[in-house]
């Protein structure tokens, strides 16, 4: 069960420590669903003609980067509204792995093949579990001791004075966008490679989900990984009990949402009896 | 002679969103150790003109050499990079960082591959803690220093990194006033070690003081620059604002009615410790002034009759009724001029009409729609008063700092409350300004009206209080009329030296 | 505020251009429509990822690839179902199309509103049944017996002495969502199906929620296999992909639907029920091609007929499956395609 | 989100510019008879009464969900759940038609559209609840909410309310006494257009013009100076987002009497979206949402057109999409000046 919630939770890992460091920034990052997905994409991709998973890992995070910096150019540098798009980042992932796969792969469907390399694992944990745990440590790191770190907080938490104390906004929230591609690239080779397939549209919701928990998190990174792993909790719940009780699939699948909404509301009502 | 650090030439600056000429074609030549006054009033384009040298505004046309290399910063990291750095007025920290990330951001000593040496940076600090007489504790939140300390902190973070031209945007009002002298001990540090400073402000005696030289502003112009040795601060000020006696305030005759404000013991506690116990009562017709140092609890004060903190035990009367937990005097339509104008008095993307109608909007509506009508009069008739430069509808933001200023206070006092609550209200104001919202007092006070002015300038204090309220150290340490002590003395209460 | 008016009015102003200078271009297209036979093939969803759509189109471009001045369009429609209605209205409007051929339980009635409004167009629809419209012709799978196929199989493989096969009777089926024909004819068909091969087989029955999260299908597959499955038939689309990367993993068996796919993950996919959908797809667009489609009938297509049968030629069939099971599949099919034994597709949902 | 203000006729120009000409090159590069595909996309809305009247629906539809949110915006509170919302919004005037059968007609109508109201209200409002309760992040417990909505509906239609004769996942039809009366032909526009219209200048009023207006807008500007000003704003935590969701759940339930007439498996998907981007194109302005609304319903409807008539493909109208999301909120097109001191 453990290895079980801890496989379903590291792509969410990674997209959400990608998404705490432009959240830190002060960008709200909703594209973070469509990241995962070039992700996916690109490590399918790439893993099939290198036959390297490592490859293909790689490519991953460089696809997620190439996103984010279309996505942050135009935001950033065109004073685009974010949020809008970032609902373009998004459809703009769907559309181009379709659009490539059909050029590459002759089908806008599931990429596959039998010959798939299998993923390093160590023990019963793919070594994926291993890069969300050294990213969550190094996340730690970079936030509180390095020069990048305490430029992004300051940048997050007032841009106006990081500016005029020399800080360069744009540039700092360029590279967090750029961290925060690579990071869900990766979530989203975790998702695909640990398939050996790739399906349009396979993130589901995951970019999502951990935009969520970068906020339950508190926006910390052992927060977040704490968050994370209660959510795949939550969902591990939610799959076994389909096959525990006759409730209808539907009410099954709100479970999750509803077990998520409730924790934050004894998380919040908690947080404000201790103020007062 | 040397050549100079800085040239300006012909600088000019339009904002788009209110076509004013913030700039308009102003020089400025500043010398290698000066120490350089630019004086006017407000809306004079001092700060905008200081803003360019600073990399936050970028000018429309113009030109400028810093030593002995021309252009113009298109950042405040290019500006810093060249060594020119700015304390604004407004102080320009982030609360949720700590008093040393607060400090080195910006400047960052890295022990390579980006990670902050953090030995190094503590080193430095150090270094410019006992350089300039500035103490602090590196690892303390910036949300829990006290004004004092946050002044220190924003200071030592423009020393940390290595400039050449350190700007000061009216450093007094920013320090408290009896930290004037250290202040200026600082600036000569400065000036001694090499250094050059610019220091904005409308005081002239400021100027006169601690001025190598001053230039004289006015809409937007730079009209003169004297030695400050060679200037007589009377033939200074008509220059600037016309003749000042005219302007200051007097003090009328006084008959109290009855008592419309009454603290009784009020007590603030935290974290165990007391940070305020104070008594007092406004009555009638009475102005009462409350001064001290800054940290003597003047703030908390404030912040207990705004509402934002609770008191920890104590009564506040308003009139006949006790207001319990946090008071509710706003509810009751007391008047109030907080000391953070900007972020707390006042809307800045909303319109002036919107602004102004605050305290009695609903008074302008009919079955809960607005009479546009009757608003705009309104607005007018407040913009005649108060010299408002601007139309009704014009969005705040696009005012210069004196104007929000006004149309705040015009507020506050056109809504004639029995109670009016004023904490600094000379804060950022030029004499004319100043002399525009004491008369409002005293016409509201000689109407019955009730006055409790929060203060830590001095003098004015001394010439307008009917009651003088010391605080040393969050206790009332002198309560009288105020009659017989001069400067001195009061310096020396405040101080906690009178006791 | 005047200001920041006018570009709003800009475009009103250029839109209501464009409505002008379109509506002169629509009296000239009337001349240019072509004799020709022309179909445009509607997907209730999108083809990526969907076999048996492929399936479909490959057919239909065959068949329309050996007529002279055929002309084929693929549409698709995306998954609102609430969209289709809209849609389909359209392209009948726009009176471009002989025939339109379609999939899907949904479409019949969907295809009869739209002909209300436009009688003279024909609709071809697999996978749905109706009978009286002229204008429609329905090709429907028995699901039920190949749902009962499946289950048979598994329940073959769970009573086994296959390597991956454990000592529970429990077999599993996911599916994308819980749609008509699942919860009526494929799930009541493949629990038959296990019970003809020991009554005593239990189904472990769950739903990914959509046809995509094949991350939530591995998850819900590895639970499945965990609690004793050792067989699942998964009926997921694009999902499928998690059930087989999970028993991969664990070494169990996964079983296809619609589509033969063994090589996908030879050893892992254990057996295949198969629909003739591309086969279909160009007879039946060959017949109305031919002006020989039966508009105002419906067919129903089963194993007896050929169009619904189980894939046990494949090489890694025949290697991987022990020798008795494949007989008593085998002898299974022969009482299908003899007509000794078949089951009802319900073909209209009562309440 | 305020700062979504203010931007000159210029940049407007430019972005329209490009918004219009980027997809005609992605066309004219994937197309095989670009002209074709490019003149269907732009004209095709135009080209029948029934491709303009579906168009216009779409665009009440949208006008409503982007009144819903640039209220909450204006408020400065966000509503990320506006797809469950509408969803929960048009299952209940679905289930409140099938059971008023005798009370059909005007009256039935007014009930219905009221109830789909109270229910896109009460969801939203219990996020603004929780926000004033307890500070509980409405962003989030929005979207949370939403997401549980959308699944708790999908179960409402397929199972208690489900036609079991049907093979579609839906409801019954409603009475046909409920339906909206049509404004065009055989397409869906109908008589709930004026009424998003006048729903447009209703809440322009009350923003700009009412008391409540002035409250909602300055505590969303600045809550410090809301409180300064003796206002009790803490309601203002929730009344927009009662209105928010209110809005929401009248386009769900016009949706049901005036397009679908009943509930189908996720019919309302993608409104409460849109809505956001409408909101974000028009500058959060209530009039400008009219316009806004009108060009995105445009750029769908020219999309779907054109992947009927022409070759253009399904990911390449999300192309489009994203194209035109990513330019049509920009505010300058000059890049950043470079101009250094030495």
């Amino acid at each position: 069960m453990g290895n079980a919630i801890l496989d379903m939770t590291t792509p969410i890992i990674l997209a959400a420590l990608g998404g705490l460091f432009t959240e830190l920034g002060g960008v709200l990052n909703i594209a973070l669903e469509g990241l995962m997905l070039v992700g996916a994409f690109a490590a399918i991709l790439i893993t099939e003609f290198t036959g390297s998973t490592l490859l293909g890992t790689m490519g991953a995070a460089l696809a997620g980067i190439s996103l984010a910096y279309i996505f942050g150019f135009i935001t950033l540098r065109f004073r685009a509204n974010i949020f809008i798009t970032g609902l373009g980042a998004n459809l703009f992932a769907l559309g181009i792995t379709n659009y490539l796969s059909s050029i590459i792969f002759g089908t806008k469907g599931v990429i596959h093949s039998p010959e798939f390399p299998s993923l390093l694992r160590i023990g019963n944990y793919n070594l994926f579990l291993f890069a969300a745990i050294l990213s969550t440590i190094i996340t730690v790191f970079i936030i509180n001791k390095t020069v990048f770190g305490l430029r992004l907080r300051a940048t997050g938490y007032n841009a106006s004075v990081s500016l005029v104390r020399g800080v360069d906004s744009y540039s700092i929230q360029m590279k967090s966008l750029l961290i925060s591609g690579a990071l869900s690239g990766l979530g989203g080779a975790a998702l695909s490679l640990r398939l050996g397939a790739y399906v349009p549209n396979m993130t589901a919701g995951r970019g999502w989900i951990a935009l969520v928990a970068i906020y339950l998190g508190r926006k910390h990174p052992i927060g977040i990984f704490i968050t994370c792993l209660i959510l795949a909790g939550a969902e591990y719940f939610s799959n076994a009990a389909q096959g525990m009780f006759t409730i209808p699939s539907d009410i099954l699948l709100a479970f999750p949402y509803l077990i998520t909404l409730t924790g934050m509301i004894i998380f919040s009502f908690i947080n404000r009896t201790l103020e007062k | 002679m040397d050549t100079p650090l800085l040239e300006m030439h012909g600088i000019a600056k339009t904002f788009h969103k209110n076509s004013v000429k913030a700039v308009d074609g102003a020089n400025l030549i500043v010398g290698q150790s000066e120490i350089h006054i630019i004086i006017g009033e407000n809306g004079a384009g001092k700060s905008t003109l200081m803003h360019i040298l600073s990399g936050e505004v970028f000018p429309d046309s113009g030109k400028i050499i810093f030593n002995n290399r021309e252009g113009i910063p298109g950042t405040p990291s290019e500006a810093l990079g060249e060594g020119i750095g700015m304390l604004h007025q407004h102080i320009k920290l982030i609360p949720e960082l700590t008093v040393l990330e607060n400090i080195i951001l910006g400047a960052e000593p890295s022990g390579g591959y980006g990670i902050i040496n953090r030995k190094e940076a503590i080193k430095k600090l150090n270094r410019l803690s006992v350089k300039y007489d500035l103490s602090a504790e590196p690892d303390k939140l910036v949300s829990t220093l006290n004004s004092d300390e946050k002044q220190k902190t924003a200071l030592l973070s423009i020393l940390f990194q290595d400039i050449k031209l350190l700007i000061l945007d009216e450093p007094t009002t920013f320090f408290s006033e009896l930290k004037t002298d250290s202040v200026y001990k600082l600036i000569r540090k400065l000036k001694s070690i090499g250094k050059s400073v610019v220091i904005i402000t409308h005081k002239l005696k400021e100027a006169a003081a601690i001025g190598d030289f001053i230039t004289v502003m006015r809409g937007g112009k730079t009209i003169l620059t004297l030695k400050a040795s060679e200037t007589d601060p009377h033939r200074l000020s008509n220059i600037i604002f016309g003749d000042e006696k005219n302007l200051s305030p007097v003090r009328s005759g006084s008959i109290f009615g009855n008592p419309l404000l009454e603290l009784k013991n009020l007590l603030f506690i935290k974290n165990g410790k007391e940070i305020l116990d104070i008594s007092l009562t406004v009555r009638e017709g009475e102005i009462v002034v409350v001064t001290g140092i800054r940290e003597s609890g003047l703030e908390t004060l404030e912040k207990l009759l705004s509402g934002e903190y609770k008191a920890s035990a104590g009564i506040i009367m308003y009139k006949t009724a006790e207001l319990s937990g946090r008071t509710e005097l706003r509810k009751r339509k007391a008047g109030y001029i907080p000391s953070d104008r900007i972020k707390t008095g006042t809307s800045t993307e909303s319109s002036i009409a919107e602004n102004m109608i605050l305290l009695n909007y609903k008074s302008f509506s009919k079955s809960g729609i607005f009479r546009a009508g009757s608003i705009k009069k309104f607005a007018y008739t407040l913009i005649k008063k108060y010299g408002i430069t601007g139309v009704p509808g014009q969005i705040m933001s696009t005012l210069s700092g004196g104007n929000i200023q006004r149309v705040m206070i015009s507020r506050e006092i056109e809504a004639n409350p029995e109670l009016l609550i004023v904490a600094e209200p000379s804060r950022g104001l030029d004499i004319k300004s100043k002399s525009l919202i004491y008369n409002k007092i005293f016409n509201l006070k000689n109407k019955g009206s009730g006055i409790l002015i929060i203060s830590s300038d001095i003098e004015e204090s001394l010439r307008i209080a009917d009651r003088l309220i010391i605080l040393y150290d969050g206790k009332v340490a002198y309560s009288g009329d105020g009659k017989g002590i001069d400067r001195s003395a009061l310096g020396k209460i405040m101080l906690g030296y009178d006791r | 505020m005047n200001k920041r008016i006018v570009p709003g009015l800009l475009l009103t102003a250029i839109l209501t251009v464009l409505f002008f200078s379109s509506c002169t271009k629509q009296t000239e297209k009337k001349e240019a429509q072509s004799k020709d036979y022309s179909v445009a093939l509607f997907i209730p969803g999108v083809v990526a990822g969907s076999p048996t759509y492929e399936m479909m189109v490959r057919g239909a471009k065959k068949a329309i690839s050996e007529i002279p001045n055929g002309k084929i369009k693929v549409i698709e429609g995306g998954y609102n179902q609430g969209e289709w209605l809209e849609k389909l209205t359209v392209i009948a409007a726009s009176r471009e199309y002989d025939l339109i051929v379609s999939t899907n339980p949904a479409m019949p009635a969907i295809s009869a509103e739209v002909s209300k409004q436009f009688p003279q167009q024909k609709f071809f629809l697999l996978d749905g049944f109706l009978e009286g419209n002229n204008s429609i012709y329905t090709f429907r799978y028995n699901q039920k017996e190949q749902g009962f196929l499946g289950g048979y199989f598994a329940g073959l493989v769970t009573t086994s002495t296959m390597e991956g096969a454990n000592k529970d009777l429990k077999i599993g089926l996911i599916a994308g969502q819980e749609y008509p024909d699942m919860m009526q004819a494929i799930l009541p068909g493949f629990k038959a199906g296990a019970a003809a091969a020991n009554t005593n087989i239990s189904v472990d029955f769950r739903v990914v929620g959509n046809w995509y999260d094949a991350e939530k299908a591995r998850s819900l597959a590895a639970s499945i296999y965990d609690s004793g499955a050792d067989i699942i038939l998964t009926i997921a689309g694009g999902a499928n992909q998690g059930v087989i990367t999970a028993g991969r993993n664990l070494g169990k068996y996964v079983l296809m639907y619609d589509v033969s796919s063994y090589d996908d993950a030879p050893g892992i996919i254990a057996g295949s029920t198969i629909i003739r959908q591309e086969k279909a797809a160009y007879e039946k667009i060959k017949e109305a091609i031919a002006g020989k489609m039966k508009f105002g009938s419906a067919d129903i297509a089963d194993v007896k007929g050929g169009w619904v049968s189980f894939d046990n030629k494949h090489p890694l069939y025949q290697k991987n499956i022990p020798q008795d099971v494949k007989d008593k599949l085998q002898e299974m099919l022969n009482r299908f395609e003899s007509g000794t034994l078949s089951l009802k597709m319900p073909v209209y949902l009562g309440k | 989100m305020n700062s979504v203000s203010g931007s000159s006729i210029k940049t407007v120009a430019v972005t329209l510019v490009a918004a219009v000409s980027i997809p005609v090159i992605l066309l004219a590069l994937s197309s095989e008879d670009p002209l074709q595909s490019i003149t269907f996309f732009f004209t095709g809305p135009f080209q029948s009464t029934y491709n303009l009247g579906n168009m216009l629906d779409n665009t009440a539809m949208l006008i409503l969900t982007g009144l819903g949110m640039s209220i909450a915006f204006r408020a400065g509170t966000f509503n990320l759940g506006g797809e469950g919302q509408v969803y929960a919004g048009a299952i209940t005037a679905v289930i409140i038609s099938l059971n008023i059968g005798n009370t059909a007609g005007f009256t039935g109508i007014v009930i219905v559209l009221t109830a789909g109201l109270l229910t896109g209200a009460l969801i939203a409002g219990i996020s603004g609840f929780l926000k004033k309760q307890w500070n509980t992040d409405e962003l989030i417990s929005t979207f949370l909410l939403s997401g549980a909505i959308i699944h708790l509906t999908d179960f409402l239609i397929a199972n208690p309310f489900r036609d079991r004769s049907s093979f579609l996942i839906s409801t019954e039809k409603i009475p046909e006494k409920l339906f909206l009366y049509k404004l065009m032909g055989s397409s869906h526009l109908n008589i709930s257009f004026f009424l998003s219209i006048a729903a447009v200048f209703l809440a322009y009023i009350f923003l700009f013009k009412s008391t409540t207006g002035y409250e909602i807008r300055l505590t969303g500007l600045n809550r410090k100076f809301v409180e300064y000003g003796g206002i009790p704003y803490k309601r203002h935590l929730v009344i927009p987002m009662l209105i928010s969701g209110g809005m929401y759940g009248l386009a769900g339930s016009f949706s049901v009497l005036g397009n679908f007439h009943m509930g189908i498996k996720g019919f309302t998907a993608g409104l409460g979206w849109n809505g956001i981007a409408v909101t974000l194109i028009a500058g959060n302005n209530p009039i400008f949402i009219i316009p806004g609304a009108l060009i995105f319903a445009y750029l769908e409807a020219g999309t779907e057109v054109a992947m009927i008539h022409s070759d253009l493909s399904f990911e390449f109208s999300n192309l489009i999409k994203a194209v035109i999301f990513f330019l049509i909120t920009a505010k300058r097109f000059k890049l950043r000046r470079k101009v250094t001191l030495g």
